[in-house]
């Protein structure tokens, strides 16, 4: 074990072991990871594989507005097999893109939560004492601003800041931000706790002998020991970050409606779910059920398998 | 499930249900309850808080003017008998005998002499229809005299919205005026009313309900036959629409337009539609030499006609109609709607859509043969799928190399960023959307005047137009229009000013959005061309 | 003990401020409120004159300052929107915000705990299973979609329940309640379980895994080892342990779900503070954004409070330490 | 010397087999094990880790961790069987019938509840006795395993004992329903050496004083030593040896026994490794064929290579090697032979 550290180490343990057979062995954990590699595939390479671009408002044309899907009436055009909604958009199109935004959204916030969680856990846990005190107490003011409150502020700030220039621009570095700032606490609390364990074990106090950062050392011990539960977290976060955004949208701060990410479909489609053209929201809010529920699933699953406890 | 929790939470609240039926049962009988939503609330129950449609057709149930419209916006006599000019710069208003307000006390000339002065007085939101007034007073016991500053001909149609207060009720409430913002103390008639109208109020819960009851000793024979009313603000359209359908609700106004087709199908509800006199419209910033929000540095390319043209004659409106607004609106070429004194239907035409090619040509001959890229405001919550229009005109922009920048926003972040400044100066826009409604007067004179003519501080004139469009020939007709009260005449130059500024593309006007609203089957009502909403002249069968 | 409270007021003191500050700074440059409180036809001149008697042309710094003076009596000014005084706004709307979180948060409790403790004692069973595959739609679907299918379902198709609002309140002092009328009763369904959704799931997780451990714990086989009934080691030992990281996340959720509750009250025209922020924020009404944000600050002290004191109550351990907060490992 | 046979056991344990199914195959845990323990007879149990002998006291109460399972044999409790009992049956055994003892005293105990009510709830679990009767007879039981001050010390809270008090209050607990048999899974274990001793004593005096048996597994030979009448070698899986504890200490007939009590300069010391023998005891999923001992004897033959040796009488005891047996073990063969 203490052979092989760092990420690699990981994945071949993780490889060669229970997780991989805990994986196999479970229909629903197989038929969650086909879904979501399927959907982020299919995602990513929407631009090759969508039959419209619908971010290029000057292919949009509202002669082709509302056409419902060709699959299921004979009102319906084939070029759009799951229907236009009232701005000519093709529908299957707009979740391809839009499943692409949201993803791009939920992994970018992630991210940011990761990098902020991990370093402010390290310090944190570390340093202990006042320092300590100081980041987990506002760890526990931020967990009572949830991200919809965060990022109503924060989209606050930024936007009387740059009243002039064009907001819609940098939304989606506005909704990164705010999500990844309101999800940092769990990462840090989890990095904080291993660090707590670890700072007094041997190879720090020997590193710190030999005139090694000890920060650095456990930096490399600490990380991959908590590999595990930091991914976990992650996965976790990343379908709430995608419907985070779907509701940041719906109160009226999300992405702009000319690059609508599946959340902002889905409210969109909302205004009109009792029109009778349902399939502006139905399609979308399935997509993102779906994706959503085949992240948690996964995420669900490596929890149990990561943990040894459970085995 | 649902039927589970009904029954166990009905018998161990039976006390309690049994409780509240007393309260309840108490007003049934021949009770005719009217409940109805809008997606906001009235912002108070003064009358004189907001200059805005909703407010003052709420509080006229409460408030009566001195002069108010019936179904088709004509003026009639309310609380004043009668009015009129003894010479061009005199009014008078022979007030109405034998009326009372809800506390039973009798409406005299000083209760009108207060609330016209309360009205142009601190706090009030009303300034604009005072400009021309010089004195208010009372000759006699049933006379109100208004001298003004210069012939005013429109005073009796700009103060048909005002409602009359009782001074002595302001006066007892320390509310002699409106609502100062700046002092930190609650007004009293900010969430208390009592007026001589059809409707007292009951309860006011500001942004939850507030609770109208029929005024059993009105002056006027009632035409509606309510004994309550219940207003509650629902901000989710499709909530509001579910209540309505539900039955949660009689009575919506505001319908999305997405939803008008559906209700339509549903049996218990039937959907009003008509054209509103506000019209929608899109204006280009003409005034800078270089936009702020542009890749075309060093020049305008609005200044130029042939790019208004272009953009103007690629704006598909009709397609707008078809799938934006579902049908509900009603594309025009003016900037004022039919219903409106001075508005002229054989100016109304559209000119001919234009091929992509043709309009590139036209942008390539004004020397953007690549187009150019610019930035469009839009408010996102003011008027029917405004974001979604803009979103349209885009794409049908794109179409033709132009390439615009989208930026949606509420209205108060929208309105503070184009409106013209203080001092006049520009409103930080390129590109907007917005709409008017002369309202107050339903002339195209304040049209002429607002948006139309060339912003000037000193003159006032053109505060609204954001884009400063210019045309001097314009600007002097409008001012004659003023003065002008020969109808031939000034008729004749509403028709020359309106034609300056369809030829030079000065505005692109889109539609006036429908009014929709939606009620019960069993409910009757009466929708005017303005939006207001008087509940004098609904009935529950 | 004493000390300890002592301690966590002082703590909560300098949160209110910060959030104060917040609260404060953020907004005052959002937007324009003299659009927000005049109509659009209003003049030019009154609009300047209006924004020099609000103070708003006064710097930044001493604007913060009356703020806190006035917010610290209670006085947050006049909302810009409805020129009604914030204070009064906000506590005719915390009833109704307060009555929903709270029978969100039964709701979530109720149905979650129950069925995290299932999931967490039989965690193959095939309807373990199908509950944690069931619960993920809770945070699978956004809330606000939630609540309209839930109000096409109940009140449109079936009729049995209100779509909108809260029935009929009975005022008791300021307080209103929709607790004593049957409208008002039924009318706390279907937003409850809109806003409880998302915290059942995360309440049935939580308590899942929390067994799955506890369960391992050596405790629980030495009970078993002693004979215990299986009755008196799920609930008597190993739910027990459990509650100190539930009493955690309820507490902190019980916070969120007041500002979640922005989302669902939105849906259901529900009459709370959460509307109220949402209106506000459309309408750049700062004096009314900034008392709620120190509303939810203050909200969070005191949950914190009596999550801490709660502890005291649940674990023996934190009684004798004199009170060092949370267990570590949580 | 051996316990007359003619005295009907306790706990009589036969053919035990224990089985780990997992994806790499069935792992047999616990092989063939055959012994008894007689009434207030103190077995001690001893091996490596992952010899087996936790996962037979485990067996025993009934409380083995899935996927682990008994896969053969039986386990009889004053002649009755109770490996194949109904959960329900055998709790009410569990406690009454048959304590147990866990290694860590910090943990046996739930954290949130005073001692004397984990006591009580125990004794009301088992006996129909009152509150106040159960109360007086948890009194009575702290007083009895020592602790000093009991009746102030009855709604303490664990985390308020040290880990010496901790362990007798769970030797209270183990002994509070009155068992027949104790099954003490490393008690002493995690406690300082200082205590251990303690502890030791204190469980020999109280079984012997409640004519309670015990099978005392441990690491530990010089607690086996000083504590236990007879004694059971385990070696992956097996029973190697086992005898009268003198004889087995003394004169052990197992080479790996043997091996084992060489390692021990003076008692105290843990077994957890035992250096003095090459190699290490092999992975469940790698026993060799024959005897599982064989990689690491000297004295191997042919015959262990290829045969499994059970238990056959070697002294006082019986021992599981081919030394014993009149074939004896076969060719000698040389380690380096083996290991090319």
């Amino acid at each position: 074990m203490a052979a092989r550290s760092g990420f690699s180490g990981w994945l071949h343990r993780a490889s060669d072991s229970d997780v991989w057979w805990s994986f196999k062995s479970s229909p629903m954990t197989v038929a969650a990871a086909v879904a979501t590699v399927l959907i982020v595939a299919i995602a990513f390479l929407s631009p090759v594989l969508a039959p419209h671009t619908p971010f290029d408002p000057a292919t949009l044309n509202l002669i082709d507005g509302l056409k419902p899907p060709a699959m299921l009436s004979s009102d319906g055009d084939w070029t759009f097999p799951l229907g236009t909604d009232d701005q000519g958009r093709d529908v299957l199109s707009s979740i391809m893109y839009g499943t692409r935004l949201s993803l791009a959204v939920g992994f970018a916030s992630v991210v940011v939560a990761m990098v902020l969680g991990i370093g402010l856990g390290l310090v944190s846990g570390y340093f202990g004492g006042a320092i300590d005190a100081v980041i987990m107490r506002i760890a526990d003011v931020q967990l009572t601003f949830p991200a919809i409150l965060v990022a109503l502020l924060i989209d606050g700030i930024v936007r009387s800041a740059i009243s002039v220039q064009r907001h819609d621009e940098i939304a989606l570095f506005v909704i990164v931000g705010a999500i990844g700032l309101s999800f940092w606490v769990q990462y840090a609390r989890t990095v904080r706790g291993s660090v707590m364990v670890e700072k007094n074990k041997e190879y720090v106090q020997a590193a710190r002998v030999i005139g090694l950062p000890p920060l650095l050392i456990m930096v490399r011990h600490v990380l991959p020991n908590v590999t595990g539960p930091v991914l976990v977290i992650a996965t976790i976060n990343l379908g709430l970050a995608i419907i985070t955004e779907a509701t940041l949208s719906f109160l009226g701060v999300g992405l702009p409606p000319t690059e609508p990410s599946l959340g902002t479909l889905i409210r969109l489609g909302n205004e009109v779910l009792q029109s009778g053209d349902w399939w502006i929201t139905v399609f979308p809010g399935a997509t993102l059920a779906a994706l959503v529920l085949a992240v948690n699933l996964l995420g669900d699953w490596l929890r149990d398998a990561l943990n040894p406890k459970l085995r | 499930m649902g039927l589970h929790m009904n029954m166990s939470f009905r018998y161990s609240f039976a006390l309690a249900a049994v409780m509240c039926a007393g309260l309840s049962m108490a007003a049934t009988a021949d009770a005719k309850t009217f409940r109805w939503a809008n997606s906001g609330d009235v912002s108070s129950m003064d009358p004189y808080a907001r200059q805005e449609t909703f407010l003052l057709t709420f509080n006229s149930n409460i408030y009566e003017p001195l002069i108010r419209r019936d179904k088709d916006l004509k003026l009639e006599p309310a609380l004043a008998t009668k009015w009129g000019q003894s010479d061009p710069t005199t009014w008078f208003f022979d007030i109405r005998p034998g009326v009372k307000f809800h506390d039973g006390t009798p409406l005299t000339a000083d209760d009108v002499v207060f609330s016209l002065n309360r009205a142009n007085g601190p706090g009030s939101n009303m300034g604009s229809n005072f400009v021309s007034v010089k004195e208010i007073k009372k000759v006699g016991d049933s006379r109100v005299e208004v001298t003004t500053k210069y012939p005013d001909p429109l005073l009796a149609d700009k103060w048909a919205a005002l409602g009359i207060m009782s001074k002595a009720w302001a006066e007892k409430n320390n509310a002699q005026n409106s609502a100062d913002m700046t002092k930190n103390e609650e007004n009293f008639a900010t969430r208390n009313a009592m007026g001589t109208g059809p409707f007292m109020l009951k309860e006011r819960r500001a942004g939850e309900k507030t609770i109208l009851v029929n005024n059993p000793n009105w002056w006027d024979k009632p035409t509606h036959n309510l004994t309550e009313v219940i207003f509650t603000p629902v901000s989710n359209p499709a909530t509001r629409v579910a209540a309505l359908k539900a039955g949660d609700i009689d009575m919506t106004y505001e319908v999305p337009p997405a939803d008008t087709e559906s209700l339509k199908k549903e049996a218990d509800v039937k959907v009003l539609e008509g054209p509103e006199t506000r019209v929608v419209f899109l204006g280009f910033d003409q005034e800078r030499p270089e936009l702020l929000e542009s890749n075309v540095k060093g020049k305008n390319p609005f200044k130029d006609k042939r790019v208004r043209e272009a953009i103007h004659r690629s704006i598909d409106v009709d397609a707008i109609k078809r799938t934006v607004m579902r049908g509900q609106s009603f594309p025009t070429n003016l900037m004022v709607a039919p219903g409106i004194n001075g508005y002229n239907k054989s100016l109304d035409k559209r000119p001919a859509l234009l091929k992509p090619e043709e309009a590139k040509k036209l942008l390539a001959d004004a020397g953007y043969p690549n187009g150019f890229e610019v930035g469009l405001d839009c408010p996102n919550d003011r008027y029917v799928n405004d974001e979604k229009i803009c979103q349209a005109v885009v794409a049908m922009l794109a179409k033709i190399g132009v390439k615009v920048n989208l930026l949606a926003q509420t209205r108060s972040k929208y309105f503070a960023k184009i409106l013209r400044k203080s001092d006049l100066k520009p409103g930080d826009t390129s590109f907007y959307m917005l709409g008017w409604s002369p309202a107050q007067t339903y002339d195209v004179h304040n049209v002429f005047e607002a948006l139309i003519q060339t912003p000037n501080p000193a003159t006032k004139k053109g505060q609204f137009n954001a884009g400063g469009y210019s045309n001097p020939k314009l600007d002097a007709l409008a001012d004659k229009i003023e003065q002008e009260t020969d109808k031939a005449k000034r008729d004749a130059m509403i028709a020359e000013a309106t034609k300056l500024y369809v030829d030079d593309f000065g505005y692109i006007p889109l539609h006036q959005q429908a009014v929709v609203w939606a009620a019960r089957k069993n409910i009757d009502l009466v929708q005017p061309a303005d939006n207001s909403f008087p509940l004098r002249f609904v009935t529950v069968k | 003990m004493l000390a300890f409270i002592l301690r966590r007021l002082l703590q909560s003191i300098a949160v209110l401020l910060t959030v104060g500050l917040v609260a404060f700074s953020l907004f005052r440059y959002v937007g324009d409120p003299i659009n927000a409180m005049v109509g659009q036809d209003t003049s030019m001149e009154d609009r300047e004159a209006l924004r020099e008697k609000l103070g708003l042309n006064d710097p930044a710094p001493i604007q913060f300052f009356h703020f806190i003076v006035n917010a610290a009596q209670g006085k947050f000014g006049l909302s810009y929107r409805t020129s009604e005084p914030v204070g009064r706004l906000i506590a005719e709307r915390i009833p109704a915000t307060l009555e929903l979180s709270f029978c969100a948060a039964v709701f979530a409790l109720f149905v979650g705990v129950p069925m995290g403790v299932y999931t967490g004692l039989y965690p193959r069973h095939w309807s373990s299973r199908l509950f944690q595959a069931v619960s993920l739609i809770g945070i699978s679907l956004p809330t606000f979609l939630i609540g309209i299918l839930l109000i096409l379902v109940f009140a449109v198709w079936l009729r049995l329940l209100p779509s909108f609002g809260r029935g009929d309140t009975v005022m008791i002092g300021w307080w209103s309640t929709g607790f004593l009328t049957w409208s008002g009763l039924k009318a706390l369904i279907l937003p409850s379980i809109t806003l409880g959704m998302f915290q059942l799931t995360l309440l049935m997780r939580l308590v899942r895994s929390e067994m799955l451990e506890v369960m391992r714990a050596d405790y629980i086989k030495f009970a078993r080892a002693r004979g215990l009934t299986n009755r008196a080691i799920n609930f008597g030992h190993a739910l027990k342990n459990t509650l100190v990281p539930v009493i955690t996340v309820t507490g902190l959720q019980l916070g969120a779900l007041i500002a979640f509750a922005i989302v669902t009250e939105t849906v259901f025209a529900w009459p709370g503070v959460g509307q109220l922020f949402i209106q506000s924020v459309q309408f750049s009404d700062v004096p009314v954004m900034a008392a709620y944000l120190l509303l939810i600050g203050l909200l969070f002290v005191l949950i914190n409070l009596a999550v801490d004191l709660l502890y005291f109550v649940v674990d023996p351990r934190l009684r004798s330490q004199g009170g060092s907060a949370r267990v570590a490992g949580h | 010397m051996a316990v007359a046979s003619n005295n009907p056991p306790l706990l009589d344990v036969r053919n035990l087999r224990v089985e780990f199914p997992t994806r790499r195959g069935t792992l047999v845990a616990v092989d063939d094990v055959s012994f008894d323990i007689a009434p207030g007879e103190v077995l001690g149990v001893v091996g490596e880790s992952g010899a087996g002998k936790s996962l037979t006291g485990n067996a025993i109460i009934g409380l083995l961790e899935p996927p682990g399972r008994i896969a053969g044999g039986e386990i009889r409790l004053e002649g009755r069987r109770i490996d194949n009992l109904p959960y329900e049956e055998m709790r009410k055994i569990r406690g009454a019938r048959i304590g147990a003892i866990f290694q860590d005293p910090l943990t046996s105990l739930n954290p949130l509840y005073s001692v004397g009510r984990q006591l009580v709830e125990t004794i009301r679990t088992h006996l129909p006795v009152s509150m106040p009767e159960a109360r007086t007879r948890a009194l009575d039981l702290l007083k009895e395993v020592g602790i000093p001050g009991a009746e102030s010390r009855l709604d303490h809270y664990p985390h308020q004992f040290s880990g010496g008090m901790r362990q007798r209050v769970v030797i209270a607990l183990a002994l509070c329903a009155g068992p027949r048999l104790i099954v003490a899974d490393e008690p002493t274990t995690a406690l300082d050496v200082s205590i251990q001793a303690q502890i030791i004593a204190l469980l020999k005096r109280l079984c012997r004083e409640h004519g309670t048996a015990v099978m005392l597994v441990t690491h530990d030979m010089g607690v086996i030593a000083e504590t236990a009448d007879r004694v059971a070698v385990m070696y992956a899986g097996r029973i190697a040896e086992i005898g009268p504890v003198r004889d087995v200490v003394k004169n052990a007939k197992h080479p790996y026994t043997k091996g084992l009590m060489g390692s021990i300069p003076n008692l105290g010391v843990r077994t957890e490794r035992l250096t003095q023998i090459d190699g290490a005891m092999p992975r469940l999923t790698e026993i060799p064929a024959g005897c599982a001992f064989n990689p690491r004897c000297a004295g191997r033959g042919s015959r262990c290579l290829s045969e499994r040796p059970d238990l056959m009488p070697a002294g006082t005891g019986r021992a599981a090697c081919w030394l014993h047996d009149r074939g004896g073990v076969g060719r000698p063969l040389a380690k380096e032979t083996i290991d090319a």
